[in-house]
């Protein structure tokens, strides 16, 4: 247990959670689950980045209890992945968001939700 | 200045010699045919009264400009062909003026008179004549190749294409000729004057029942008799310069004779126990055999 | 300066004020737009000049204060400086062309306008990985909001696999990004290039998440079928966005990037961009909605340029200048082409047709297209040249395949638009309307890349500027377009004048080869636009063209360097191109031209490359080369004949020659044919014909050129069509001075000239005489003729003469020829080449014979019975061409004892011997001069004689003729021209059944074939494409580790 | 033979019948009945084979006499249709229809004798004779000796001799009748 | 010869009614767009008239009229029953080519034009049309009764009783049909004749023109050409 670790079960879990929601994004026909596999995947994705900024035994990175300027880079995890994630995390609900309008857009126009009914151009 | 003029007075002595001969040539072959079929034939003397007839005919027409100056190409080739042909080796008047170009030249100088006659009788308008032409032309085409290929292994075999040299190498005695010397390609020469003659099997061009008279349907009068001047001109100049390449031209009058007469007479014979082919049949001919034998010819002097 | 912090302030700035003020007018908060994008252009582009005249170097701001990597920073570099001007400019003028629509859309497009540009320049200028993922990000969003500037249900669906597509590939960039912060430990890309990542393994798989991130940014072949969506259903001004702004931006990160990743890894990109470039443009092939063809065409360049970053290491310093040059071309380009997409409104390529209508567009057009595909005098001509030579330097033969492959696959599209923009039916087609503001950014662009191709010329060192005054007498004449014909007919023929005046007498006292090719390009030049008098009304596009056309004949003869003359070799296609396609029902024709054309200056280009890398990029020096010589001499040859339609690359020629105007036709065929020629004669002459590797090449052209005539000459027999005869007799003619040039000897060489010279009178004296003739009587048909001697006379003696000269029938100078021709024949040793040789030369009689006849003899018809002489402007100078050739054909000596003189230089051997009119070889003799002399005497002595006799002959007319007893009934069923030679056909005419075209119609078959079974992977499904991206991603990982 | 015509007779008014031979018979109808009487035996009964079409002028009752003659390869008889037409005004239906080469004895008709046949092809176009203005010929009211003799410059002192009484008269000279 | 005056053939009004459709004056539009008439008898015919060409001196006619007498050149047209006789001529049997005789498929290239039987006015037509293709001096030489007199078509409605009406004979065959035989004794007739100097059919033809032409416009009504077929 001690091996594997908070930031490992952060990452399998957030890698898990990203292929599944690829595997969502890539089979389902239903545009609303598709959207709702991207969204998983990109919180997955999320997952895996706050991983890469885990260090063990360590504190949040902000000053004050325990944490001095000068033993700062011992003691705290890495800020700038928290910092990261919550930008991808802002970019990703921009496009879940965007996404879904389209969704509304395309349902509006077609009445349908079926990817496959959107396939006017190709080749 | 004097020298040319004695040239020009030779040269039309020589042309007097040669059309008469011509004419007495082919009169005697006509005789043998008509013998060969149970006839006595025309008298001897016919093709000058014929000729003579022609040029005394009282009227005539003309469809243009073309048709006036076809007869003229016409008789400009065959004569041509005479000035630059030397007819009698060793004899510098008789040699016309082959100096001016060499075999080549004769070659191609054929072209000049079929071109015009061409024309002429495309100017009359009628379509027989124009079928009678491209059956000729199209004969024509492939009738040359293996004369062509005859004459490039003469060229590598006496390495010129000066006819006088060509005929020097063959002095000497029978044996120097390139009857012997170079066998395929005279045989390969021989086949291809039949199509040049047109004799039969290769009349098509003029087939009488089929398209009356080909070419020369509209020509008459004088215009014939330019014709007919020709074809005695050429017929003994083509069977000069045959003799000059492969039969070791003649170093007088009476071996010119002989010889023309031998060779012409080859073509009618050819002609006498052959039917007519069609043009096609006759084009594929060429590219067969003769051909074949031109290209052996060739390859045997490489 | 100001700094590059501002681009994004304003940018922002504007963007959350106008946010503010939801209910301003939306003509004030557009002009608030134009001005801050203006703004944003102004600071990079002086930037920009700032780096080009050395006022500044590079420069990094820091925001926050700190330096990287604890803040982002923005680098402004030269290379940064161009691009961000590039997408700001485009910005801008994007702006103004989406103008209405803009205003249309509100406040709220405006600003997504302003926030996506400001995305890309960011892009542009940051060095933090995140960052740069954040504004990828924000562009993306950005643009697929402006994709919505269109309601259509195809337009949301393909934004929506848009959104899919980009969220994956996002999501891969994102991992990677923050992979690399755990190995690299910085996001500062500095940093990351300094730092050893790619020891690890997992620094390795997080530098390839990233880099194949980028990489599918770029719409990589397969993976990218949902940008072609995009680009065929958005708005115009949008898919012009998209593949002139946001790709030129990734492109560039590509290009920043590219540092962080393992050297080995070059190869990839470069096969990666290789395979778009080539996959994305075969494809293309196939599409017939414009935009969508843009769309593969976008993909496909951006693998060319992918691939030129790939192969940096082979490019050295000219690596930029690649890069800039053909980016600047696609970039420049696609816009405007993108946005004449807009202007037309048409989906369908054929309808473009209606763009004719307006000249203006067709000139946007055509610059966009030449300028897309790399035609001089654009700049992506100068980025593709030098990338040749530097991968010939590297030896890249694989490389230089690939990417010629890739640009003649791009032409066939692109001509095959070009082809129906300029001939197209536009019948019944919608009127063409032009908004102002949308035809403004068109012009800016095209007028850029003018000047840019200028510019890009000048850095490569050339002597430019002499290549570039007849262009300017070429623009100068454009844009007297609306003067009428024959004002520009002379302006043109003194331009002509001119050009002769200033170069013959030099050329004549130093290299008399181009002396003769010169006089041959500008004497003919002269006379066939003499005959262009004819023509009233204004005759727009025919002056431009043809002059140049000229220019570039012009050009290849005066160019000593390679590239010169590649450059007005491309040119003179192009010209021709123009004239050629300008004929009725040439559209076809045109396009094959073009695709022969190409493909062959593609072989010439390849060959120039290996050349360059051995010797040198002077023309003179082509006889240094010492490795691939054979291979140079073979593509050489190869890219020559294509010019010259040798037998196998000549079924362009016959159409186009054809249907030509009629003073085009002598143009594309007496003259434009002898370019080929020149060419292959510089190759010989500088690459020495006989040495060891090329004789066996030479034996080869021989035996080609022998059947060219063959074939050429026997085809032309059978022809029904007059102008058509006369182009395979062109074929026929060229074959023949193949043959004597391959023979390489003295007395073939001469004889080679002779026809050369012979060939341009005689063909030009023929097709401006028929030309002439099919203008009268609105036919080219031959059978539908005949007769005409009786209203033409002169049309008919100069055909006539032109006739005994080709047919080589003595007094003529055609007999010269084949004078030469046999002893030259005979002395080399190629008996049977030549025998075929002279096989055609006799089949030549017929088809002379055959437009003699049914054009002029036989049946004059009813309706002709009317027709007057043929104009004067045709007459004057056929009749001038007669007179030379008779002139020619008497005093042959006077030209060719000086080419015997100046070949022995090449051929010391002297195996003619010159005495006066005289000439004697080893073989034969031959006196031109006489036999004409003894010739015409005899000839009158035997007219005058018959007219002694005959003169009294009766005039008759044409149906008094002997027709067994009846009349004739009409001149139709009495004149024998349809199918002269049947029997004939019936026994050779297997040799012209058309296998060859056939041959290519397979060609052509299964290339689109191909293209149309692969594009099926393209299944309009948002997941397909998805999962493309992800088994792309997958493959090429398992290629890489 | 015999049952050809009992069915012919049960479907057609035919006025005369004359059997020639046994394989040959001559039916005479109706010039309204004609062309349909025709069209049946060539369907019908199988006279699939057009012989001839030919007329007679009957002058004296102001008639001529079209007879076609229709074969029968099957069965080996034939068959002829006569049809009387009114001098005066001789007009028939064409029957080209049925056969091609109709429309050339139909020309011919018309030329010689005038019978018109409308809607023939070419039937208006001189068929043998160039430019005749005259009566037809075969009409037996035009006198062809008196034509000729107007028309052809007979050349006198022409006679003609019994060439039996001739050559006796030469051979026998003596010899009294 | 009575005729003669009152039919000349210039003042005849053109109105022709068998002229045949081809011959009719028709409107033609061409390449231009302009439209003209073409009226095809003056435009594709020669409308000349023959002329009487005078024999030259009398000692050089005599020597050409032998040759032409030696060289006559038959024109391998048959016009009736006898045809059939003519080609025997050639065979070994006959061997007319002994007296100079030779056929020509042409009539530009024949002098004798052998009329050989009956004429219906069919082949009348096309007879006249072939003599007056062919170039002075030319003979006309007719085999049979018929062509004499009519023979047994003297009644015919259309067939000629007098070649001589139509044009100018030189010999008559009589027979019916003449044999090889008889016919060369006709050739050897006309050469008397010819050598005679009295063999002038094309010059009388030439200067009787008229007279000719009324008879044979007389019963050829659709002559469809001008008068003298060049």
């Amino acid at each position: 247990m001690e091996n594997i670790g908070l930031e490992n079960i952060a990452l399998f879990s957030g890698l898990i959670l990203s292929l599944v929601g690829l595997w969502g994004l890539l089979t389902q026909k239903n545009i609303i689950k598709m959207i709702v596999g991207f969204a998983l995947l990109d919180t997955g994705i999320h997952l895996i980045m706050i991983a890469v900024g885990y260090v063990k035994n360590s504190t949040a990175p902000i000053i004050g209890e325990g944490v001095t300027k000068a033993n700062a880079a011992d003691v705290i995890a890495d800020p700038i992945p928290q910092a990261l994630v919550l930008t991808a995390i802002v970019i990703g609900l921009g496009i879940t968001a965007l996404m879904l309008a389209y969704a509304v857009k395309m349902h509006q126009k077609k009445k349908s939700l079926d990817i496959n009914h959107y396939k006017d151009l190709k080749w | 200045m004097n020298d040319i003029i004695i040239k020009l007075l030779w040269t039309l002595l020589g042309l007097f010699i040669v059309l008469n001969w011509g004419m007495l040539m082919g009169a005697s072959m006509r005789k043998i045919v008509a013998r060969v079929a149970h006839r006595r034939g025309i008298p001897i003397y016919q093709p000058w009264l014929d000729l003579i007839k022609l040029y005394a005919k009282r009227t005539s027409i003309s469809h243009g400009v073309m048709f006036y100056l076809g007869p003229v190409f016409r008789l400009g080739g065959g004569v041509g062909i005479f000035l630059f042909l030397p007819l009698i080796y060793g004899s510098e008047y008789w040699s016309n003026f082959s100096w001016a170009g060499d075999l080549v030249l004769i070659l191609y100088f054929q072209f000049f008179g079929m071109l015009g006659m061409a024309l002429g009788a495309g100017e009359g308008g009628h379509p027989n004549s124009v079928i009678g032409i491209t059956r000729g032309l199209s004969q024509f085409t492939t009738v040359e190749i293996p004369l062509t290929l005859a004459v490039i292994s003469l060229a590598l075999q006496y390495n010129t294409l000066s006819i006088t040299e060509i005929v020097a190498a063959q002095q000497g005695g029978v044996q120097n000729w390139t009857l012997f010397t170079n066998p395929v390609a005279t045989v390969a020469g021989m086949l291809s004057l039949l199509g040049a003659l047109r004799h039969a099997p290769f009349n098509l061009v003029k087939a009488p029942n089929e398209v009356p008279i080909g070419p020369p349907t509209e020509y008459h009068s004088a215009f014939l008799g330019v014709l007919r001047t020709n074809g005695a001109v050429l017929h003994v100049v083509e069977a000069a310069l045959f003799m000059n390449l492969f039969f070791g031209g003649a170093t007088n009058w009476a071996e010119f004779i002989i010889k023309t007469f031998l060779i012409y007479f080859w073509s009618v014979f050819v002609g006498v126990v052959h039917p007519r082919f069609r043009i096609e049949q006759s084009v594929v001919w060429f590219l067969k055999i003769p051909l074949a034998i031109g290209v052996l010819a060739v390859i045997l002097y490489i | 300066m100001v700094g590059p912090i501002y681009i994004i302030a304003i940018a922002l700035g504007l963007a959350f004020l106008l946010g503010f003020f939801k209910k301003l007018n939306a003509n004030i908060a557009q002009t608030f737009m134009m001005a801050g994008v203006g703004a944003m252009s102004f600071i990079s582009v002086q930037w920009l000049f700032g780096h080009l005249a050395g006022m500044v170097t590079e420069t990094v701001t820091y925001t926050a204060g700190f330096k990287p990597p604890f803040s982002i920073s923005l680098q402004m570099g030269a290379m940064e400086a161009g691009v961000t001007s590039m997408i700001n400019i485009f910005g801008f003028l994007g702006g103004v062309y989406l103008w209405r629509k803009l205003k249309e859309m509100g406040l709220n497009a405006i600003i997504i306008y302003m926030v996506t540009l400001m995305g890309l320049n960011v892009i542009v200028l940051t060095r933090d990985l995140f960052n740069l993922f954040v504004f990828l990000e924000v562009s993306t969003i950005g643009i697929v909001g402006l994709i919505l500037l269109e309601r259509g249900v195809n337009t949301i669906s393909s934004g929506f696999k848009y959104l899919v597509a980009g969220g994956v590939i996002s999501s891969f960039m994102l991992i990677g990004t923050i992979m690399i912060y755990k190995y690299a430990g910085s996001l500062y890309i500095n940093d990351i290039i300094t730092s050893n990542i790619a020891a690890t393994k997992g620094g390795m798989v997080a530098l390839f998440l990233l880099l194949i991130a980028v990489i599918l940014e770029l719409k990589p072949f397969p993976a990218n079928g949902w940008a072609l969506d995009v680009y065929e259903s958005a708005n115009s001004g949008i898919s012009a966005f998209l593949s002139a702004g946001f790709a030129t931006a990734m492109l560039f990160v590509l290009y920043k990037l590219m540092p962080m990743f393992p050297i080995e890894w070059q190869a990839m990109v470069a096969v990666v961009g290789g395979i778009t470039f080539i996959g994305a443009n075969l494809l293309g092939i196939r599409q017939k909605n414009a935009q969508r063809l843009l769309g593969y065409s976008s993909a496909g360049q951006m693998g060319l340029l992918t691939a030129v970053i790939g192969l940096s290491s082979y490019l050295n310093e000219q690596f930029i200048f690649i890069l800039v040059t053909i980016l600047l071309g696609h970039y420049l380009a696609k816009a405007g082409l993108f946005w004449l997409a807009g202007i037309v409104k048409e989906k369908e390529i054929n309808s473009w047709s209606l763009l004719r209508r307006e000249p203006l567009l067709v000139v946007l057009f055509g610059v966009f297209i030449l300028t897309l595909l790399g035609m001089p005098p654009f700049p992506s001509f100068f980025g593709k040249w030098e990338l040749i030579m530097k991968l010939a330097a590297g030896g890249q033969t694989t490389w230089i395949l690939a990417i010629l492959i890739g640009s003649f696959l791009e032409a066939v599209y692109l001509f095959k638009w070009f082809g129906y923009v300029l001939k197209g039916e536009n019948e019944g087609l919608p009127v063409l309307q032009i908004k102002p503001e949308k035809i403004i950014s068109p012009v800016v662009f095209a007028t850029v890349s003018v000047m840019a191709g200028y510019y890009a010329g000048s850095l490569l060192g050339e002597t430019n500027f002499a290549f570039y005054i007849p262009l300017m007498f070429i623009a100068a004449i454009g844009l007297l377009e609306f003067l009428p014909a024959f004002v520009k007919n002379t302006f043109a023929i003194a331009g002509m004048g001119y050009l002769a005046y200033t170069t013959l007498p030099g050329l004549f006292e130093t290299d008399l080869l181009r002396f003769i090719f010169m006089g041959i390009f500008i004497l003919g030049g002269i006379l066939t636009l003499f005959a262009g008098y004819y023509y009233k009304g204004k005759r727009q596009g025919f002056y431009p063209s043809a002059l140049i056309m000229f220019a570039g004949l012009a050009g290849i003869i005066q160019a000593e360097t390679l590239l010169q003359f590649f450059f007005s070799w491309e040119l003179m296609t192009i010209g021709s191109y123009f004239l050629i396609i300008r004929g009725k029902r040439s559209m076809t024709h045109g396009f094959s031209y073009m695709l022969f054309s190409l493909a062959g200056a593609y072989a010439i280009l390849a060959a120039f490359g290996m050349v360059d890398a051995q010797v040198g990029n002077m023309l003179s020096a082509l006889g240094g080369v010492t490795s691939h010589a054979t291979l140079i001499f073979a593509l050489l040859a190869i890219g020559f004949m294509t010019k010259t339609a040798t037998l196998g690359l000549h079924i362009w020629l016959p159409g186009a020659h054809a249907e030509a105007e009629s003073d085009v036709s002598p143009m594309v065929s007496a003259i434009l044919l002898k370019a080929g020629v020149f060419g292959l004669l510089l190759t010989f002459f500088g690459m020495g014909a006989e040495s060891a590797g090329n004789s066996s090449i030479l034996y080869v052209l021989g035996w080609l050129g022998a059947i060219t005539a063959l074939v050429g000459n026997l085809a032309a027999s059978f022809q029904e069509d007059a102008k058509r005869l006369l182009a395979y007799s062109s074929i026929g003619q060229l074959g023949y001075i193949l043959f004597a040039y391959a023979m390489a000897t003295q007395l073939g060489w001469i004889g080679g000239f002779l026809y050369v010279i012979n060939h341009f009178a005689f063909k030009a004296i023929l097709f401006l005489t028929i030309g002439a003739v099919v203008l009268r009587v609105k036919t080219h048909n031959m059978y539908e003729m005949g007769g005409l001697i009786k209203r033409m006379p002169l049309a008919f003696i100069a055909a006539l003469i032109g006739i005994i000269a080709l047919s080589g029938v003595p007094p003529l100078s055609g007999f010269a020829g084949k004078w030469f021709f046999y002893n030259a024949v005979i002395l080399k040793g190629w008996y049977f080449q030549g025998a075929v040789v002279f096989f055609a030369g006799v089949i030549a009689f017929l088809y002379s014979y055959r437009i003699l006849q049914t054009v002029f003899l036989g049946q004059l018809k009813d309706e002709h019975r009317h027709v007057k002489e043929i104009p004067l402007t045709f007459l004057i100078p056929i009749y001038i061409l007669v007179i030379g050739i008779m002139i020619f054909s008497m005093y042959t000596h006077w030209v060719l004892e000086p080419i015997t003189q100046y070949l022995t230089a090449y051929f010391p051997s002297d195996p003619v011997h010159w005495d006066g009119a005289a000439a004697t070889t080893s073989l034969g003799y031959w006196n031109g001069t006489w036999v004409m002399y003894i010739i015409g005497i005899m000839f009158v002595l035997i007219l005058g004689w018959l007219l002694w006799l005959n003169a009294k002959a009766t005039k008759v007319k044409q149906f008094n003729m002997v027709f067994s007893g009846e009349r004739p009934f009409t001149p139709e069923t009495t004149h024998m021209a349809h199918n002269m030679y049947a029997g004939y056909n019936k026994a050779l005419g297997f040799i012209t059944a058309p296998g060859i075209t056939t041959f290519w119609n397979k060609v052509a078959e299964f290339v689109t074939d191909a293209a149309g079974f692969i594009r099926r992977i393209y299944t309009g499904n948002g997941q397909t494409y998805a999962f493309h991206i992800v088994a792309y991603i997958v493959i090429i990982y398992f290629m890489i580790f | 033979m015999d049952k050809i015509i009992k069915d012919l007779t049960s479907r057609f008014k035919v006025t005369d019948y004359i059997q020639q031979r046994p394989n040959m018979a001559y039916v005479t109808v109706q010039k309204e009945l004609a062309i349909s009487l025709i069209t049946h035996m060539r369907d019908i009964e199988g006279f699939t084979h057009f012989v001839l079409l030919t007329a007679v002028d009957w002058i004296e009752d102001n008639l001529f006499q079209l007879t076609y003659i229709l074969n029968s390869p099957d069965k080996k008889v034939d068959l002829g249709i006569r049809v009387m037409i009114d001098r005066e005004n001789p007009t028939m239906d064409s029957a080209h229809h049925l056969w091609q080469q109709v429309a050339t004895y139909q020309r011919e008709l018309k030329e010689m004798f005038g019978i018109d046949f409308p809607g023939s092809p070419r039937v208006d176009e001189s068929f043998i004779l160039e430019g005749w203005d005259d009566i037809p010929p075969y009409r037996r009211d035009f006198d062809t000796l008196k034509y000729a003799e107007e028309t052809y410059f007979p050349r006198d002192g022409r006679g003609s001799n019994d060439p039996a009484e001739y050559m006796k008269k030469k051979l026998y000279p003596d010899e009294e009748k | 010869m009575s005729e003669e005056q009152n039919i000349n053939q210039n003042n005849e009004p053109k109105e022709d009614k068998f002229l045949a459709e081809e011959n009719k004056i028709r409107l033609v539009t061409g390449p231009d767009g302009k439209q003209f008439q073409v009226n095809p008898l003056d435009d594709y015919f020669c409308d000349k008239r023959p002329q009487v060409v005078a024999p030259k001196n009398k000692i050089i006619e005599k020597f050409l009229n032998w040759a032409r007498a030696e060289s006559l050149w038959v024109l391998g047209f048959g016009t009736g029953c006898g045809s059939i006789e003519i080609p025997p001529l050639l065979s070994p049997r006959f061997d007319a080519f002994r007296y100079g005789v030779q056929m020509r498929p042409t009539p530009r290239q024949s002098s004798v034009l052998i009329i050989s039987g009956y004429l219906a006015v069919k082949t009348l037509k096309r007879a006249i049309r072939t003599y007056e293709q062919m170039q002075s001096p030319k003979y006309v030489m007719a085999l049979g009764s018929c062509t004499i007199n009519g023979g047994m078509y003297y009644d015919s409605y259309n067939t000629i009783n007098r070649v001589d009406q139509y044009l100018p004979v030189d010999v008559y065959v009589a027979g019916c049909m003449p044999r090889p035989e008889a016919l060369l004794a006709g050739f050897v007739k006309l050469k008397e004749r010819i050598k005679a100097g009295n063999a002038e059919g094309a010059n009388e033809y030439a200067e009787k023109f008229d007279w000719y032409k009324a008879n044979q416009k007389k019963i050829i009504k659709n002559w469809n050409m001008p008068d003298y077929n060049w």
